[in-house]
């Protein structure tokens, strides 16, 4: 590799005056230039040649001489274009210089310079490559889609989903809530207390009194007779006792059980 | 001239156009000698049969959609949505009541009905008007279509379970209170009891 | 089945489309029995030689008028952004190279990438982050859109320009060109630090 660049080199006419010239051209131009491989890129274009064929040597030349033009016109340069001048300036070294056996673990000068021509050669590619894409058919300069779509519109339509058992619950439930609304509690025939309490007072004057010699009534004699309702009259009994607790409380009564089951007795308390 | 070559241009140009383009713009975008006429008239030709027309509206050119297809430009997409408690229980009255006047639904939920949803039920398939009440207002009814069978997979309206069996199926609370209570009997069950049995009366009462 | 009024109906459909259609999107909306492939197929025949034509991009499908007439067609133009020399070249490396980091691209370029650079290029649709590397810091990898591919009139990637000799010799690697000079920092250390902000990323996430 270092070989045939060298022997490349030899066939230049006239290095110094491209390579000043080279370097002039380029540093009029920096701004436009995209850092040191762009820069290092334009040098290689003027050797002419394809890049595989590249002379890394005089391409290394070509760009310390535009380093040193640089410094000697006080041209201030990014950091990275002395970045990269060390490193062409030790792949120069390494290119010229035989090899030594401390370099053995170091990457060969022409491996070095193999990586420098690849990277040269895909940035190429790749410029090329944006040039090529801008001179595709753009759309809206040189293809055209169609000016006034009509669109394509999605219309929504609602699906009710509803099974048997949602429509049967929601019947069975309105027709609960209805019976709910006009339930009316039922009205039985029944003794109400009060008529108990009544009638248990008018029939006190009749009944024994407490004394030495009185007498228990049961609380079933003094029930109303002949009732053909069964509610109405267990209705009677359950008042006639509640009417009867009632007098006791009163004091106008005295009531009596002898055992659970067994009849019930009352008699009036004597004044 | 009328060629193909000015025939392309002026379908590019009329495809491409934000807005149709009367004769005049399309003189100005083509060649001087082109005969614009006569590439309109090939073009529409061209496209008559076509899904794309080139129709002509107030002087002005553009290619638009065929009118027939209108409806193919339109995707249905069919979203599910539960339906609303009162369209639930309107479509249930409607199918155990039918037929049905709207007064006698409200009547039936105890609130007044929104007309949407009687439509909503309509568009869906499940219910349409039926015959006028012969009674005052001549007022129409409401019955259930063979889509509503179909959607519940219901043989016939006799299929729909009666109030006792949803009851019996659990699907309704039974009333609290008395009735609930399991192990105590029943008060009116009680009743009917002592009804057939009426030597039971003194046993109760000697049960005090 | 390819009858003519699926064909017609796909016509229209690709005419109203605004986007390019996937064939699924045209699925959606046409009868489960059309053969789409068959009738895009004819429409594509039918087209071939026309002002408009049917092209493929990324698998979906538009009009676009044809190429060859991009000099006779005397049209409002949009509104063309001049992309800087390094946008173009950014988007070039994206375009053969994807997906690529940024630390990759920079690495091709020889230098850093302005923030602003990718930030235009997301602006267009051309490129969005596609998913991460897992390497390392899992950085953000860059590719095309379909957009790119619609803007730059190409039916796929493999149309780029070239790819294939590309590919061939091998120039798509993106390995790193330049190993560092022994005991010496990396030739592109400073500009990967740079790079390595993390915040810019974010900057350019925001912007998407």
């Amino acid at each position: 590799m270092s070989q045939t660049a060298t022997a490349l080199a030899e066939f230049v006419e006239d290095p110094p005056r491209l390579q000043e010239h080279a370097a002039d051209a380029l540093l009029l131009n920096i701004d436009g230039y995209e850092g040191p491989i762009d820069v290092l890129l334009e040098l290689a274009r003027h050797q002419k040649v394809d890049l595989t064929k590249i002379s890394i040597l005089q391409l290394v030349r070509q760009y310390l001489g535009f380093i040193e033009r640089a410094q000697a016109l006080d041209l201030e340069l990014a950091a990275e274009y002395l970045v990269m001048a060390a490193w062409l300036a030790y792949l120069k070294s390494r290119l010229l210089l035989p090899r030594t056996p401390e370099d053995e673990a170091q990457p060969g000068a022409a491996e070095m310079a193999e990586a420098l021509q690849f990277q040269l050669r895909r940035l190429e590619a790749m410029k090329k490559a944006a040039q090529d894409l801008m001179t595709l058919p753009r759309l809206g300069q040189s293809v055209f889609a169609r000016g006034a779509p009509e669109g394509l519109s999605v219309r929504t339509q609602a699906r009710w989903t509803l099974s048997l058992y949602d429509l049967l619950k929601s019947y069975g439930e309105m027709q609960q809530r209805k019976e709910g609304a006009t339930y009316d509690l039922p009205s039985f025939n029944l003794m109400t207390a009060e008529d108990a309490v009544a009638r248990l007072t008018r029939m006190l004057g009749r009944l024994p009194r407490q004394g030495l010699h009185s007498v228990w009534t049961t609380l079933e004699s003094l029930l109303p007779e002949g009732i053909k309702d069964k509610l109405y009259a267990r209705s009677t009994l359950a008042s006639m006792l509640t009417a009867g607790l009632e007098l006791v409380r009163q004091g106008k009564l005295e009531i009596r059980q002898d055992a659970n089951f067994r009849p019930i007795y009352i008699r009036g308390v004597g004044e | 001239m009328t060629d193909i070559s000015s025939i392309r241009v002026l379908e590019a140009l009329l495809f491409a156009s934000a807005e149709p383009l009367s004769v005049k713009e399309m003189h100005e975008r083509m060649p001087a000698e082109t005969d614009i006429g006569g590439a309109l008239l090939a073009l529409e030709q061209h496209y008559k049969e076509r899904g794309v027309q080139l129709v002509e509206r107030d002087g002005r050119w553009a290619f638009r959609t065929a009118p027939d297809l209108a409806e193919s430009l339109v995707l249905e997409k069919s979203a599910e949505r539960r339906l609303s408690r009162a369209a639930m229980e309107t479509l249930a009255i409607i199918a155990y009541h039918q037929p049905i006047t709207r007064a006698e639904i409200e009547n039936v939920r105890g609130v007044a009905t929104h007309k949407g949803t009687l439509d909503a039920l309509m568009e869906e398939g499940w219910i349409k008007p039926g015959r006028r009440r012969e009674s005052p207002g001549r007022p129409l009814t409401w019955v259930t279509t063979p889509v509503f069978l179909d959607a519940f997979s219901l043989e016939s309206l006799s299929d729909l379970p009666g109030i006792e069996d949803l009851k019996a199926t659990g699907l309704l609370d039974t009333r609290p209170a008395i009735e609930a209570i399991p192990t105590s009997p029943d008060l009116f069950t009680g009743i009917e009891e002592s009804e057939a049995e009426p030597q039971e009366v003194e046993d109760v009462l000697q049960d005090i």
